[in-house]
């Protein structure tokens, strides 16, 4: 019993994490439509832009971490106005999309390799004494992430239920055409999303940098599917779903590990195989939005 | 050539070769079927697997190697296993990876199904062993045979050759046959060609099942000619590298698949290893594969449709020239369409209330109301578009209500859209051809006999098309890609493809929209013949005058429910119905 | 239609031109051993091909093989080359892919002009490029661990370092050794973990140890809490076994945030690769990397002109600080100065001619002149005496398999030199 | 407030002249010429596919005109964009996909001052409330969980929110019963003319629309077929023919 507890605790580290990264993939989907590879290279830059903050210049972590938030969030606007939309506005087909992506990620992922080599980086941050919770045991560095985690969910949720930009993109998601049509400018909107789904990467890949000790070029990318496949549970578009996808793969893959940890993997991946076998089109099942809108 | 350089020229070749099986196996799946593979590797993987545990004898005691089989089969029945297990596990992932409609949502499926597996291989030592893989699998022949250093490689290189051509010649006899045109027409327009009859799920599942056999047939080969396979060899971003390759070569075009694997697997990975170095190697190959990531964005920006694009299917050329026959009719005569207290409702709102109408074989009857009134609802659910949420549709004496639309129109209930839905990528002629029941050539094992098979039956359709053709006056575009043409056009191309579908039930959702007034009379007088022939015709239409030369009776509706029935005349002059547009 | 042939013609100008390109740069690529380029006019050099993954997950494999060929040719250079011939090293990247490794291995056979020796390949790409290497008689020599390759019979297979079969003991040897008779057992689920649990199972328990959990676990995790708090729950005196640099980073860091501190950790030689400690040095802090990592791997001679020279040559070649201290570097550095030495011995660099001779220069045997440098080897040699190298790695005796047994030693790490330093040397038959 | 052009004075708010509009190479619509006078309610009549719907669309900017002028005031707009037609203020209905299917009642007519001063806001929504009271009871909910009344009213409260100068609606009435649309038209959409707010409707229930309207204009087959005032519309015999079945006044 109380191990299981101790792995619930685990998991939710793990959760808030994957949840900032799900929610931010899923943030750009619900807005854009678009099925973005490339999310775990944004998370790879802001990792090693909180590295260059952190260790090269000297500051606090916490501003790395928004050093990092910041990188997140310029880079997807780049990509998504370089990249992204003049490919949208072509008409280019959804498969075609998903292929621009994995291009942009393969590019990603290699300039970031011929940039920092094989090798690597670390925040090299000094041992903690670790916090007992009701029967869970916490760094007060995890802690941080998961009120940090929090508090970014809760801050989109407030910046999506009570702020003027954020009911105009729920609006802007919900209906393009008719958010033009009251003078939303959607174009701004869409860039809003990106940036917001910038940061969320920001920081999901500066708190997974922390929590896994050292990371290198490779390691948004081994992470996306994990992303992915917590958004795709929650069905894609849907913020509050890509939460609970993000808890339940967060805290199931920790469970699974006190079974058998070598089929972490596979546990977690298998209870989204199950889910899209009892609902194809995800948890929420959301209606999906006609990108040529967004691309119009 | 010195032995060395001819093994190295071998070599390349067969996996040129090898890497060529796979693309056409995904060109299949993708180009031709839109199936978005992305566990792709896992197929050609699952063949190596195969073909090594069925050639490789039972693993002998205190080797510290674990495998499943060991049966130490002759060649080349260890291949045959591979392009089983292959079709197998397609058949398994495909049953639930291809559920979502959403391709996209079926390519992550896939993409975590050749992860899970990746991780399952990797860590069951008793399937495979485990990280370490399987080696000194025996090549086919290789003890029998004195060959010298490279002449086993050409010895191989042959072998490989014979099973690209039979694959070549396979997937080549698949994509031209009238069931490869069905597949490119799901491809173009899933809901459109489920309303004509194709089982989009199933018929996905078999190209994927096909494409899977032949992956794994080429994975087959390729262990075969290495001798060693591990997971360090499938990682799951080699998919993406047959992707790259059949996009740049061309999807749908064998030859541009075949290019793709010589430009992609072989000119451009192998070729970078030939320049000089430029720093780290580590540097050097990371701005390699990063230039592979800027050729898919050039690709995609600036011919999106690959060197060697989808070859046209020019069939003009064999249709009859002179004196067309004339117009078809239905085959058989119609049948009855009995609708009662059909029901429907979105969110709370009763789109369709309580409906019921009778239609009897040889009458046409219009459907009109306001704006919102439910017509097309109407319409979808008694194609099985939409599900009701009570009532019964009869056809004949079956009630469908509840159907896969797929299954009602293979009763003969063909609906055209309300928004054009062509084939895009298939040519005006095609898109009727495809919508055609009853070809022999129409399916995996007729398409297998040849054309010889089909072409008799290709050859009266052709005769139909010709005529419909003619009479719609767009003779000169049959070799046009549908997508191609005006808004009006489609709209003719759909209305051929409904009556070439050989409808004793036709629905139409605003048939006349966007039609020219003189083309609107061709299109008058040909449903005038059907109904004539005895066929059932239900039409929705905004157009009244149209439903007045058409249409016997006419069936007024309005929010939701059947306010009235009568000729045109008669409505014109019932307070009611004209209250009903005037006022609502 | 005219547009499209155009186009057409163009593109396969382009694939030309660039081919073109390709053919005349091919003939640039051999980079030199360094050092003195003394080659006399007329005369050709020798290559010794560096076959290894040097990209992705095993690139430091290539890295470390790499410099340690460049170092010895420096060395073999120096002393006037192989009977005159300079040798080089030339790298060929098999991007451990086993798949990939074929074509690689061909065109290296194709390409590298007096093809000698072939170092590398690693243990991924080894099953696919061994019969070729067999095919072609060249020799290799290799660090895999593979069981599977202990009884083999290949004349052209050498392996330099011990196999897992007994690395695996001798683990099992220094936990006991080091009073650790309470153990978890931790490895990941990779290709050459695998190879190691069984036999030290055996050892182990027979032994007289307690393996009080085992646990497997997969790479890549974010995070590895459970399986720690389930270790650490066992309350073992060590964790034993073997993890990959990322996951090792991981695994260990949180340990660390768990218990506070570390428990011992005796891991396998893949801790000295060089990824290894650059990885996890950052992730758990150099005090607990200097005192609770012991890493079991083969011994290397501490002292003397074998160590000397091949630091000298390793840092000429300009050489990463830690190979300079990496027995799997050393032992690669001996594998081609004995290689070369052979040759000597041989009067040949015909490897069908020479293969013979690699076992004899390195066996022990009464009456034979101890040489530390490849220099003092082929004086000896030109004296007319037997000789029997024993270089930076010490005794490389090789076995009827062509497997180098050597003793294994304890390393730790030592944060200050950023280094790995050679602890107590533990028995030749440590747990045999 | 922006400053509206009703507030200016400016005689009429919306001229229409020579219109030609459409989708593809073909317009649906041609020579439209069109007036609508500040404080006047305008109904366009016609039949179904007579080229109603995209006579608004190229009004509203959501399509290009191909041919002619849309004059606001002075303004020309055939240039712009619907989110900056929408600055100009003009307030738009359409006819299907009228309210945000996810945000509450509340938010959406938040979202209708969008274009308003932050500040401003909250005082237009409960001045608009005043207006609709019903509104209050249902502010919370989401406008796809209303009924088909309450979603026009929803989006004809979110149209007011900038107190338009001109208020575009594209069949107010589609899909309702006869009750909530003689409401609608009854008690809401008259009583807007009175506040100065020029409007430009769309129309299938031709006899409760002319009660209401000062002018209607009658298109068929993409053309503007008659024009008058609204009762002298009404009054045609020859008006049922001309939506079931012939396509023009005799």
């Amino acid at each position: 019993m109380s191990q299981i507890v101790l792995s619930l605790g685990f998991g939710l580290v793990t959760a808030s994490i994957l949840a900032m990264g799900a929610v931010g993939f899923t943030l750009q989907f619900g807005v854009t439509n678009l099925f973005n590879l490339a999310f775990g290279e944004s998370m790879t830059v802001s990792a090693f832009a909180a590295y260059i903050a952190h260790n090269d210049l000297h500051s606090n972590m916490w501003l790395a971490m928004a050093a990092g938030g910041l990188a997140g969030m310029v880079l997807s606007l780049m990509i998504s106005r370089l990249i992204y939309l003049p490919f949208l506005r072509r008409g280019t087909a959804q498969f075609a999309m998903v292929m621009v992506t994995v291009a942009v990620s393969i590019i990603g992922k290699n300039v970031l390799s011929a940039m920092s080599g094989s090798g690597f980086y670390s925040y090299q941050l000094p041992p903690e004494r670790p916090v007992h919770v009701l029967g869970m045991v916490f760094s007060p560095r995890q802690l941080v992430i998961i009120g940090l985690a929090a508090a970014s969910l809760l801050g989109l949720h407030a910046l999506f239920r009570y702020s003027r930009l954020g009911k105009a993109m729920r609006a802007t998601s919900d209906d393009a055409g008719l958010a033009r049509s009251v003078g939303i400018p959607t174009t701004h909107l869409i860039s809003a999303a990106w940036l917001l789904s910038g940061l969320l990467a920001g920081l999901a890949g500066v708190a997974l940098a922390m929590d896994l000790g050292t990371f290198d070029f490779n390691m948004g990318g081994n992470f996306l599917l994990i992303i992915v496949a917590a958004a795709v549970f929650g069905s894609v578009g849907e913020p509050y779903g890509a939460i609970a996808g993000a808890l339940v793969i967060g805290i199931a893959s920790e469970l699974a590990a006190i079974v058998n940890p070598e089929l972490k993997n596979v546990v977690a991946f298998g209870i989204l195989v199950l889910v899209l076998l009892l609902r194809p089109e995800g948890l929420i099942s959301g209606r999906v939005q006609m990108r040529a809108e967004v691309a119009a | 050539m010195s032995p060395a350089l001819q093994s190295y020229v071998a070599t390349l070749l067969v996996y040129l070769a090898v890497n060529s099986i796979a693309c056409w196996g995904l060109n299949l799946q993708f180009g031709v079927g839109g199936v978005m593979n992305f566990a792709f590797i896992l197929y050609q993987s699952i063949g190596a697997y195969i073909t090594a545990v069925l050639t490789l004898p039972r693993a002998a005691p205190g080797v510290p190697e674990t495998y499943i089989l060991g049966w130490h089969l002759p060649w080349p029945l260890p291949l045959a296993g591979a392009a089983v297990s292959g079709a197998l596990l397609a058949l398994a992932v495909g049953s639930f990876a291809l559920r979502p409609r959403r391709r996209d949502f079926q390519a992550t499926v896939m993409l975590v199904v050749s992860i899970i597996a990746a991780t399952l291989v990797t860590s069951e030592q008793g399937w495979f062993n485990g990280g370490q893989g399987l080696f000194a699998i025996p090549q086919p022949f290789s003890g029998r045979l004195n060959l010298g250093i490279s002449g086993y490689d050409w010895f191989f290189l042959g072998l490989v050759a014979v099973f690209a051509a039979v694959v070549l010649f396979f997937t080549d006899r698949l994509t031209g046959s009238p069931w490869g045109r069905r597949l490119r027409a799901m491809r173009d327009n899933a809901e459109a060609a489920e309303s004509l009859g194709t089982g989009v799920r199933t018929e996905s599942l078999k190209v994927y099942v096909i494409g899977g056999a032949i992956a794994a047939v080429s994975g087959g080969l390729l262990v075969e000619f290495i001798g060693a396979w591990s997971p360090a060899a499938w990682g799951t971003g080699e998919t993406f590298i047959f992707f790259v390759a059949i996009i740049v070569g061309g999807l749908g075009n064998n030859f541009g698949a075949f290019f793709g694997a010589l430009l992609v697997l072989g000119v451009f990975l192998e070729l970078p290893t030939f320049l000089p170095t430029i720093g780290s190697s580590n540097t050097e190959e990371s701005v390699q594969a990063a230039a592979i990531g800027v050729l898919i964005l050039i690709f995609l920006w600036w011919r999106p449709q690959g060197v060697f694009p989808e070859r046209k299917h020019a069939l003009s050329r064999f249709m009859p020239a002179a004196a067309p026959e004339p117009a078809p009719g239905p085959s058989q005569p119609g049948t009855t369409l009995s609708v009662s207290d059909l029901s429907r409702d979105f969110g709370g709102v009763r789109a369709v209330d309580k409906v019921s109408f009778e239609l009897l074989p040889g009458t046409a009857t219009g459907l009109i109301g306001p704006n919102g009134a439910g017509k097309s609802t109407a319409l979808k659910l008694i194609a099985g578009a939409l599900k009701p949420a009570a009532g019964q549709v009869v056809v004949g004496a079956v009630n469908v209500a509840g159907w896969a639309p797929h299954k009602v129109s293979r009763l003969g209930v063909i609906r055209t859209f309300q928004h054009t839905s062509e084939f895009a990528r298939l040519t005006v002629l095609e898109n009727l051809l495809a919508a055609a029941p009853g070809q022999p050539g129409d399916s995996f094992g007729g398409s297998l006999l040849g054309r010889r098979h089909w072409r008799p039956r290709q050859r009266e359709l052709l005769a139909q098309a010709a005529a419909l053709l003619a009479d719609f006056q767009l003779t000169e575009l049959a070799d046009e890609y549908a997508g191609r043409l005006s808004g009006g056009q489609r709209r003719l191309v759909e209305i051929m493809r409904a009556l070439m579908a050989q409808p004793k039930i036709l629905l139409l959702d605003e048939p006349m929209a966007g039609v020219n007034p003189t083309l609107r009379l061709t299109i008058e007088e040909h449903l005038r013949r059907l109904r004539d022939g005895g066929l059932t015709m239900l039409m929705v239409e905004h157009e009244l005058s149209s439903v007045e030369r058409v249409c016997d009776s006419v069936i007024v509706m309005a929010q939701g429910r059947v306010l009235a029935t009568g000729t045109m005349a008669e409505l014109r002059s019932n307070k009611e119905v004209v209250d009903a547009y005037l006022v609502g | 239609m005219q547009f499209a042939s155009r186009r057409r013609l163009y593109f396969w100008a382009t694939l030309v031109a660039a081919s073109a390109l390709a053919t005349g740069c091919s003939s640039s690529t051999a980079t030199s051993g360094g050092g003195s380029q003394s080659s006399t006019s007329g005369n050709y050099s020798v290559t010794a091909a560096v076959l290894h993954a040097f990209t992705g997950q095993n690139a430091f494999f290539g890295l470390n093989a790499a410099n340690a060929c460049k170092a010895a040719a420096h060395q073999v250079n120096a002393a006037g080359g192989v009977m005159g011939h300079q040798l080089t090293c030339q790298v060929f990247d098999t991007k451990g892919d086993p798949a990939d490794a074929v074509p690689v291995t061909n065109r290296m056979l194709v390409s590298a002009s007096h093809l000698v020796m072939v170092v590398g390949p690693d243990g991924n790409d080894i099953p696919s490029v061994l019969p070729l290497l067999e095919q072609a008689k060249v020799p290799e020599m290799n660090t895999v661990g593979d069981p599977r390759y202990d009884k083999q019979t290949s004349p052209d297979f050498w392996r330099l370092t011990p196999s897992d079969s007994t690395q695996a003991p001798a683990l099992a040897y220094y936990a006991i050794h080091k009073g650790f008779t309470k153990i978890v057992e931790v490895y990941t689920s990779d290709l050459s973990a695998q190879t190691t649990t069984g036999p030290f199972r055996t050892t182990f328990s027979r032994l007289g140890g307690t393996i009080v959990k085992s646990l497997t676990i997969s790479p890549d995790q974010a995070s590895y809490q459970t399986e720690v708090a389930n270790a650490l729950a066992a309350h073992p005196q060590a964790i034993v076994g073997e993890m990959d640099a990322r996951t090792a980073a991981t695994f260990l860091s949180e340990m660390k945030q768990q218990k506070g501190s570390l428990i011992p950790f005796v891991v396998t030689q893949r801790a000295t690769q060089g990824d290894w400690a650059p990885a996890v040095l950052p992730a758990i802090g150099a005090a607990s990397m200097g005192s609770d990592i012991f890493a079991v791997a083969p011994a290397l001679s501490s002292t003397g002109p074998a160590i000397a020279g091949f630091q000298q040559a390793m840092t000429a070649v300009k050489a990463n600080p830690f190979q300079l201290k990496n027995p799997i570097v050393a032992a690669t550095y001996d594998g081609v100065i004995a290689f070369a030495l052979a040759m000597d011995a041989a009067k040949s660099t015909a490897p069908s001619a020479y293969v013979e001779d690699i076992a004899k220069v390195a066996r022990p045997s009464s009456g034979a002149t101890v040489v530390h440098t490849y220099a003092e080897g082929v004086a000896a040699l030109a004296a007319g005496k037997a000789i029997q190298y024993v270089g930076a790695s010490g005794l490389m005796a090789f076995d009827p398999y062509n497997t180098a047994n050597r003793p294994y030693a304890v390393w730790t790490f030592n944060p200050d030199a950023h280094s790995w330093v050679m602890g107590t040397a533990l028995p030749p038959d440590a747990g045999q | 407030m922006p400053t509206s052009l009703a507030e200016e004075g400016i005689r009429a708010t919306l001229t229409v002249e020579g219109l030609a509009a459409g989708y593809g190479d073909t317009p649906t619509i041609t020579d439209v010429d069109l007036t609508v006078h500040r404080g006047e309610i305008v109904t366009v009549l016609g039949p179904n596919g007579a080229g109603k719907s995209t006579l608004l669309k190229a009004v509203l900017g959501v399509i290009r005109p191909m041919a002619g002028s849309v004059l606001l005031g002075d303004r020309d707009l055939a240039a712009l964009r619907s989110d900056q037609i929408c600055r100009l203020s003009v307030g738009y209905v359409p006819q299907v996909r009228d309210t945000f299917p996810r945000l509450t009642v509340l938010e959406n007519l938040e979202m209708g001052g969008y274009t308003l001063p932050r500040k401003a806001v909250k005082a237009r929504v409960e001045a608009v409330m005043e207006l609709y009271p019903q509104l209050k009871r249902l502010a919370a909910r989401q406008g796809g969980h209303l009924s088909g009344g309450e979603r026009k009213m929803v989006a004809l409260a979110r149209a007011m929110m900038i107190s338009p100068a001109l208020l575009v609606l594209d069949e107010p009435t589609a899909g309702l019963a006869p009750q909530p649309a003689a409401t609608l038209l009854n008690d809401y959409i008259a009583t807007l003319a009175g506040t100065g707010v020029s409007l430009l409707m769309v129309e299938q229930r031709a006899k409760e629309a002319m009660s209401i309207s000062d002018r209607a204009y009658v298109m068929a087959g993409g053309r503007v077929v008659l024009h008058d005032r609204a009762d002298a519309v009404l009054a045609r015999p020859d008006l049922g023919e001309v939506f079931l079945g012939r396509t023009g006044p005799g």
